[in-house]
């Protein structure tokens, strides 16, 4: 790259942009935003708690989507051999069909439905009589077009509203065939206020339909299932590269590149670690109680991050072994990772990052830009629980509004045959003082320096506004938000579908996005926003001739 | 195999949708909104719905899509929409200040009974809507018709700003349909050639094609103005381009206002946009200009020098109807054969269109309307094509049959420029052409055996 | 493999020249004749020197070009073709027609020394020129420069036609350069949207991209002028786009009506665009309108959206010089990387200028003023590339090493459109990046593996 | 095809249409080109003999090319495995690139050079100073690069001028290499009339430099040479294809697709078989001379020419089971001929076309156009000779006019040890009283009906006008030709390229054109080419609003 970037000097006062964030709100609307943008452990911040999970506000562009793409477009769309069916209008199949960047790999058996959408396409008049026989018919159909082992009915907005059973009609389907699990998913988009709520009914129906439903034993040393990850861009290949090569298994990828089958056998894991934990925490709770399986957190993004994970693993199976194969593993890994970040680093080293993306990728990316000496500035979940930004110790005090209530809460109980604890008391005692920590996790805020501004729920304008008034060097966030910030001139990264790149987890993701940053940064494209003309638009006396 | 479960025997199906060739109503309502200067549009309904269509206008366009939603939640879906409109409403006059807010609902809205023409009434009474600024409203349950009908319903709604005074403005109505942004500044380069003084609405160019200043806009400089818009009641006359997005508004301001209007099919190809050209230099009473007769003469040329390469090869498509209509009839026009052919909005008529097009031609032609791309992909299991015209999801499709994909339509996610660079009108055929000719030819390239490679086509 | 004799290792060639990236001068000559209005190129020497000229010209444009020949037996190679030119301009005149013969000569009659100039003053003398009529004639042997350079003998030689008045006339010349008629237009167009009032030439556009209309003109509407050739005297200066194919006209005008003028790249890409707009509206004194600024914004947002994909992909191209250094300074510009330059012209001036454009790049560059396409293919077995650009001749190379080839330059035998749509300009960077990121991504549809194709690019 | 084309009545009368083309000569040409302006059998025409082979005008616009195009381009251009080095300037080679289409296969021993150009691209110095180091040295360069068996040089326009000597050249590298025959032709574009000067020298230098030089035993029973078919889209291949399914074995198609092996080898055939007469035809006789084999004409164009060739060729072994192997062939193939015919000639009967092309394929291609029912109502040759018009009859009438003069003659002798005269005169008479025609060539005016018009050397003017008089159906001639016609709204087919079709030689080829033509005299875009507002310029009163 030619050209080098002067280093911005930029002054600002985190609390006079939280001013100007909130300036041309109508007071009740700044009242609550006041609540989601916090000045990260600034004393004048009269908000020592954040607001999160709670509704946005009609008219104000919120990133947010809703329950069902939460539901269906995240959590069990990357699971290749379950069908999914969308009982309802066209739009919300559409939308959803091939639009997240899940990969999967057809594998032996060749059942893959993730290039398919499938949908009753409901009319006027399956709304007015109700659509109960269309979905049963559209069941039967794909059923004997494909025999796939296993269909999922979405409900979609008006569903709910006129009543259609879409439970019993599965019920009624699943035992018609005989060899194809049918099972459905309350998840209209009115419910909740985020895509958060989509996660947790996808999770339970999950849960209850299908995880650990087969006893046949799973091989391996040392098992584990990896929750809330969801291969995009290929980031579970790279992970489950790693894992082979540490001799690791991994039965269960929650959900990316998921087959019914692996759902069904999760339970022989002895370890659950978590990735994303706004989206699937309480589903390593959940197994906990009801198989016995410890859960950790774990973050595959950087690549200091990867190795910790790895350790924390190793060190949970107490095994010799294993625990000086990790070590060669990282030993071998590094050097290339190392190298990369070194080169790359001369160039980004002090430069500023802003992230409003997911549940936890606002968080663990901060990792990858931490390793390429970059500092996130501004960040901030777009459907996060508050325990997301200040660590598990608070969902105690997580007061539950109306919106909430609603969403099921299932209290599984230790599973008769299944249950078995897989460490002693003392033993996960012993681990816990060796640092494996369970059940844990600090949230954003112990992450982010201080002076740096935490929203939640951000939005079109204030995006706007951060990126005019801090001028990071990336900004990081979806596609509705990608064009109007690259307008300003930012380079703008999406972390949530990383726009066509990836992997960027593991070892080799990282050195991807090491790269993928430095080139971001660094392109001369974005000299070229003004024509010589509008630099220089007075004309000087006459044109100079040969 | 991408779609390794699409088996070659078709089975009536009656319940499932699978692949589907349309999407809802509320995007298109959303995209002809675009389309007026000034406006945000607003979807009223949850969140996601508003999230899904900005996403797939995004990818589409790759330029910013604003537009706002009420952000339903459980208790709204219970208790009704209206709280949550009046204060959208509010909020994004003060945040975002547009001209007008444009309103659509949504199959949530619509299930739960909401009316729009009653909160927008509400929220004029409460002062709620700022001078000189403007909410219009429109339904589009998700569960009728296509987004095309979206599409059709939101500019209906836009002739609501339409007044007849006593003078006529000397103007051309043209209502383009869901067309590119650069289509739509095509169809007003045409009229200007020809002479002609129009009033083109919607009119996404300048609004979705936008430059790189280093500025970002949420309102830029296109799109039809408020004043043009009431200035359509006095118009001589309306010409609407297709008959499913464009004829309903057409027909509507001819009964408020009495500006008549001509249906035509959409300036794809030769013969629509012959059609199109003459209506307009007919209305105008204006003789053609030799700078558009040049580039018909240009299309006529590409035509008759690339024939032996077009004839009888036969071609699968998918899109909208008032499109997929015209590019039917541009096919048959050269010789090519379009022999399976699918829209999802659904419309009878269409079928029957497309028999009427293709009429006498020696080949069988599979059709469907409310049809999928299942459907269409298993018709080309049956009888292979030379040619696939769909939007980006017929990639899947095109690469388990090793046919081309010529990308057309709408969404296009994973190629560029469709809007810079028009398909409407002779520079368009010109485009089109092109691109058909530069697949085949590419085919040919391919598939030739060393000793047929040729260095001359 | 269809190059299958060509092998990995290079030795260095001096005596022969496999696979050329250039042709011979007269050809250029006939192509910059073809842009003055009414104008018969004529070619001086044995008949199939024409024959072979309007064959390749007739291919690459898909339109007639006419043209005469002396018709040259071994009698006239021996006694000199005087007799043979004195009755072809007789000929001419009497059955063809033109306002202009323009003559230029071939390796024969340069190696016999006939005296052009001589033989047209006897023309005259012998009353063979009809009143209001021209020769012109230049000498363009075969075995010096390139096409190029014979393309630019030619542009010189219509700078006989300047005459300087005492009133100057407002108008800025611009001498275009070897590019198609569609770029010629565009420049046009683009010189109208500043405000400048200009005199092109040579013009083809309207010449060799005409229309079909039942009608055969010898002489179509387009081309410049003699008015207007004789106008470029009064001129206040003269924009010369390429230092091979433009400059030296751009000097002899200069020398003769001490009209100045400036030197340009040739406007391919956005900083040479930015260069000429510049220019243009410095002279002129005006504000580039709008217009302008928004489809440059254009281009910078196609640009900045998909950088991405053009990241440090590797290139090999082929061309002329003109063409290829603003082609390199363009994939330069946008972080693509040009590692395998080949002009087939004479002239380490071509090899300095790539030079300089690449200096500080982080890639090797491979670079040849009269390389051939030879040692570029081998260049390309040593270093693979992403993208090859070259003419049609490069589809050879490009199946054989299979990577995608964009077809630019002169000539393009298999593919059309090159005559309607502009690559200079702003709107021709569109077109470029819209061709080079299609073959890009198609290429990365077609090798991806199923797990990562992808429908969102 | 939905579009019917009215049948046009066009009322002309042959000497109008000849004087119309005249008219706007000045004297001199007119009077030249009236003699090449025939009117078929036509009492009135006072020129009853046809000029042909004589210079074209200078400044009319011919489609004639040059000597070198004529030797390099067509006769040597389709020999794989000799490499051709053009000694001259660039240009020459680089048209000569490629141009034409002929086709290759590179068969088992992988030699083709045809994609290939290689030239010394002469410049100013070696004008000055002469070529021959040059030249030699680019013989070494490839020889060292690519081993060819046979490197061939061809000299353009200055070469000769500027006296390089490039027959030593090769003589001398030939016994440096050792294993590389090395030869050269002077064929300098300024050269006699036209390409025949070049097929001329091309044919001498073969004949005198590989023709015949390796004994080698060729297995087969009917064994023939083709001479004067160039393979263009496959028609050699075509003709092979069905040569080989009657069980006769093609040693050497002279020139298409051949090799350097199958003209030394060339002397083992029984019967030379010509296609294009005027290319080729004294190849026949130097071969009978010097070897003893006697030729034929044959026409592969047409399917009943093609039968009619066949039986001929088997006539001539006098084999039974070769006979009816034929017959059998000719039943197989002309079914499926014959309904493509039938069904193309229900649209196409009537119809007119006219063809300027070649020096054989204006006649041959006319038997297509009969099938089809089809008239030729002009045509004419670009490089022939009065015997191509009027029959080998006249050949001892030709005045060797001063541009033949300096194109050589060789005069063969029988060969000392391979001359072996194939049929004893009596035999021949036998044959040639059943119809075995030798060394027979009735030429194209016999073929054509009264009243049309046969034009040598047609040029441009002359075309267009032809076109507008006459208005054919169809216009065959070559690229410069095509832009020109069509612009008049006339279909036009490539005859020397097929444009990019092809075969049209033989069976499967006789198909192909029936199906070409059908689709070119009926498509339906020809009536686009005026716009409604020009077909109707006036207004009528009012738009008519729905």
């Amino acid at each position: 790259m030619a050209t080098a970037t002067k280093k911005k000097k930029v002054q600002w006062d985190p609390a006079d942009v939280k001013a100007e964030l909130l300036k041309k709100y109508p007071p009740k609307v700044a009242r609550k935003r006041a609540k989601q943008i916090m000045i990260n452990e600034a004393l004048e911040n009269d908000t020592p708690e954040i607001t999160a999970n709670v509704r946005s506000t009609p008219g104000i562009i919120t990133m947010r989507g809703c329950t069902y793409a939460g539901c269906k477009g995240v959590l069990l769309g990357p699971t290749r051999d379950i069908v999914n069916l969308v009982h309802g209008p066209i739009g919300c199949s559409f939308y959803a069909w091939l639009t997240r960047r899940n990969q999967t790999d057809a594998g032996l058996d060749g059942e893959n439905y993730i290039n398919y959408s499938f949908s009753t396409d409901m009319q006027e008049q399956d709304i007015i009589f109700g659509g109960e026989k269309k979905l049963e018919a559209a069941v039967q159909e794909i059923y004997d077009l494909m025999h796939p082992k296993s269909i999922a009915i979405f409900a979609t907005c008006p569903v709910g509203l006129i009543g259609d059973d879409i439970h019993t009609i599965a019920r009624l389907m699943k035992e018609k065939l005989g060899d194809c699990n049918v099972f459905a998913f309350s998840c209209e988009g009115y419910k909740g206020v985020s895509q958060s709520a989509g996660h947790h009914i996808a999770n339970n129906q999950v849960f209850k339909h299908i995880l650990g439903e087969d006893d046949t034993p799973v091989e391996g040393k040392f098992k584990i299932n990896l929750l809330g990850e969801y291969n995009i861009g290929g980031d579970g290949f790279e992970i489950d590269r790693i894992l082979d090569k540490c001799g690791i298994t991994n039965i269960l990828t929650f959900s990316g590149n998921s087959t019914y089958d692996k759902y069904a056998t999760a339970h022989h894991a002895d370890l659950n670690t978590v990735m994303c934990h706004r989206s699937v925490n309480y589903v390593g709770d959940m197994m906990e109680i009801k198989f016995g399986i410890p859960w950790i957190k774990v973050n595959f993004i950087g690549a200091k991050s990867t190795a910790k994970s790895l350790r924390k693993i190793a060190a949970y199976f107490e095994d010799q072994g294993l625990i000086d194969r990790v070590e060669a593993v990282i030993k071998e890994e590094m050097p290339e990772v190392e190298a990369t970040m070194a080169d790359v680093r001369s160039r980004t080293e002090g430069k500023t990052a802003m992230l409003f993306v997911g549940g936890s990728r606002a968080h663990h990316y901060q990792e990858l830009f931490k390793e390429m000496g970059m500092k996130t500035i501004s960040a901030g979940y777009e459907f996060a629980h508050r325990d997301d930004y200040e660590g598990r110790q608070v969902i105690p005090d997580i007061k539950i509004d109306a919106d909430s209530r609603n969403i099921e809460e299932i209290h599984p109980e230790a599973d008769e045959t299944r249950f078995n604890p897989r460490k002693t008391p003392e033993q996960m005692a012993a681990l816990e003082a060796a640092g494996v920590k369970f059940k844990h996790y600090d949230g954003m805020f112990s992450d982010m320096d201080e002076g740096t501004l935490v929203i939640d729920d951000v939005n079109q304008y204030e995006a706007e506004k951060l990126v005019e008034i801090m001028k990071p060097d990336i900004f990081c966030a979806g596609i509705k938000e990608k064009f109007s910030v690259m307008k300003l001139g930012v380079p703008m990264k999406q972390l949530h579908s990383y726009d066509s790149g990836g992997p960027y987890a593991g070892f080799r993701g990282a050195i991807n996005f090491y790269q993928e940053i430095d080139r971001l940064t660094h392109s001369r494209v974005w000299a070229y926003l003004k024509a010589p003309w509008q630099e220089s638009p007075e004309l000087t006396a006459a044109y100079v001739w040969e | 195999m991408l779609l390794r479960h699409t088996p070659k025997e078709i089975v009536e199906r009656k319940a499932v949708s699978i692949n589907p060739a349309k999407t809802c109503q509320p995007i298109g309502a959303m995209y002809a909104a675009l389309g007026i200067h000034g406006c945000l549009p607003h979807s009223h309904g949850s969140q996601g719905c508003c999230s899904y269509h900005r996403s797939a206008l995004t990818r589409h366009y790759k330029e910013p899509v604003p537009a706002a939603t009420s952000a339903f939640t459980e208790g709204a879906s219970v208790f009704g929409g209206q709280a949550n409109l009046l204060q959208a409403i509010n909020n994004i006059f003060s945040v975002y200040e547009p001209d007008v807010i444009a309103v659509h609902t949504t199959c949530l809205s619509e299930t739960i009974g909401d009316d729009l023409p009653q909160i927008i009434k509400k929220a004029e009474t409460e002062d709620k809507i700022p001078a000189g600024k403007y909410v219009i409203g429109v339904s589009t349950p998700s569960y009728a018709g296509s987004h095309v009908t979206g599409f059709s319903n939101m500019v209906k709604a836009i002739v609501d700003f339409a007044e007849k005074t006593d003078k006529k403005n000397g103007k051309v109505n043209i209502i383009p349909g869901w067309v590119e942004p650069s289509d739509m500044e095509e169809i007003k380069r045409i009229a200007k050639l020809i002479g002609v003084e129009t009033i083109m609405f919607p009119d996404t160019s300048g609004v979705l094609n936008g430059p790189m200043t280093g500025k970002y806009k949420m309102f830029p400089d296109g799109g039809t103005t408020i004043a043009e818009l009431k200035s359509t009641g006095d118009s001589i006359g309306t010409l609407a381009l297709g008959e499913w997005c464009s004829a309903d508004a057409a027909r509507l301001l001819d009964k408020k206002c009495k500006v008549p209007c001509k249906v035509l099919d959409m300036p794809f190809g030769l013969k629509a946009t012959d059609r199109f050209v003459d209506a307009l230099r007919t209305i105008a009473g204006v003789t053609v200009s030799d700078e558009l007769n040049a580039e018909r003469g240009q299309l006529v040329d590409l035509i008759t020098d690339n024939h032996q390469f077009f004839y009888k090869k036969k071609v699968a498509i998918a899109g909208d109807p008032d499109q997929v209509i015209a590019m039917v009839e541009f096919l048959v026009s050269i010789d090519m054969c379009p022999v399976h052919i699918v829209t999802g909005t659904p419309g009878k008529k269409f079928e029957k269109r497309i028999k009427e097009l293709t009429d006498g031609e020696d080949y069988e032609v599979n059709v469907k309307a409310k049809g999928d791309l299942f459907l269409l992909h298993q018709w080309m299991k049956n009888e292979p094509v030379d040619l696939l015209i769909c939007n980006t999801y017929g990639k899947y499709i095109a690469r388990d049959e090793d046919v081309p994909l010529m990308r057309w339509g709408f969404p296009i996610l994973d190629r560029q420029c469709h809007q810079y660079f028009p398909t409407v009108g002779y520079k368009g055929g010109l485009r089109l052409l092109e691109k058909i000719l530069g697949m085949l030819l590419d085919r040919r390239d391919r598939d030739s055996p060393e000793e047929t490679f040729e260095l001359i086509l």
